[in-house]
């Protein structure tokens, strides 16, 4: 398992290529690459401010990721989160789940993303032409989340 | 007993601060009893500490519900619900 | 949408990041990489030949990608899928799907994935100390496809 | 009329051969008539063209059913569930 919280991008591949890497019983990895968009909120989003709460961030995700590797099977798993100032089209989250069944893989990848979006403390607010707002929570994401219950 | 209160993102802002240290009355106390006592500042406390203001507690880093004992030493923390991914 | 059959390794890297380049969009991408394992029928594989229908399987991809996005928001997609010898650990297919919406992009992905393996004319056939035999089709991988229908 | 048929992986193996020009009476045919020609030919054939075999179809380079009807010049190929991904 390897969590990393950093202002700094990261080489999904490199990642990909990690997970699981010398075992010949993983049978595939599924990963998810979560990326800036323009527009969310507001259109014509120019940056991204990334809040989170540092004594809290790693343990919420470790326990997420401990609660996927107890309902599906895990072989390996990684999650990024980047804080800071980003952009759009820059890439902000990466989470990937090596698994000897294809179906878990898919599974504790999504679910991850889904507990993260509604259970890891982080906090985005957004720069567009008419100033700086923080960012709503959806409530498509928090459904997103109970559907795993 | 003391707690240290931490606050995030835009309740952060809207409160001024990062960070307090509350004192609070007896040995024991509960998120319901500090957020009492957060109300009663008025402001706009009386909006963000208020049972349906809809932000998060969490309690020595993890989600907290409005039951939640504290003690002595705890590290509290509200947020607004989270928004990352 | 890309489709690509190789004998040559691909670099999963450079795919992701290809995946609706250029597009601020993008909100996501969801991937999957398959890699071969040393257990599957038989314990101790030691290399997998792939065969497959040249005429027909870009075709019947292209079709699955298609179904794929005329059911979700699919702003990009690539298929990899390697034939030829392979053996344990090395990558077999990558399926990349870059959508603005996360759950679409992991629906997507995993339909491509799961219709793939039911429905495009590829075969495995294994080397074990024993000898070569061909793989049998598995019922969990029919049922995986099933359950999107 | 003539069809080109192809045979793939166990299939291909088990009857020795990758692909064949077979002529079927008439100007229509169907599926169903080429495999009762295939079975005629006795030994493996009678398993692997049986209507239970489990093996697939694909006419020119779509998947197809038993009654799938065929036409002079079509490209059929049969062939084991498939195992990629």
């Amino acid at each position: 398992m390897k969590i990393l919280i950093q202002e700094a991008d990261f080489d999904a591949g490199a990642e990909l290529a990690a997970l699981g890497a010398g075992s010949a019983t993983v049978g595939g990895i599924a990963c998810f690459v979560g990326r800036v968009r323009d527009l969310n909120e507001s259109q014509g989003v120019t940056g991204l401010f990334l809040e989170h709460y540092p004594a809290m961030t790693t343990r919420a995700l470790s326990e997420i990721m401990e609660a996927a590797s107890r309902r599906w099977q895990v072989q390996d798993a990684t999650v990024i989160h980047r804080v800071g100032h980003l952009k759009p089209m820059d890439q902000i989250v990466f989470v990937g789940v090596a698994s000897c069944h294809r179906g878990d893989a898919f599974a504790a990848c999504e679910f991850i993303m889904d507990y993260l979006k509604t259970r890891a403390p982080f906090w985005k607010k957004e720069t567009t032409r008419d100033g700086e707002h923080w960012v709503d929570a959806r409530a498509s994401d928090e459904s997103a989340a109970e559907r795993w219950k | 007993m003391k707690v240290r209160v931490l606050y995030f993102a835009r309740l952060r802002e809207a409160v001024g601060m990062e960070t307090e240290v509350i004192e609070l009355p007896g040995d024991k106390s509960s998120i319901a009893a500090l957020l009492d006592l957060l109300r009663m500042r008025g402001g706009v406390w009386g909006k963000e500490a208020a049972v349906d203001s809809g932000n998060r507690l969490a309690v020595n880093q993890q989600l907290a519900g409005m039951i939640t004992p504290l003690q002595d030493g705890d590290e509290v923390a509200i947020f607004p619900p989270v928004t990352g991914g």
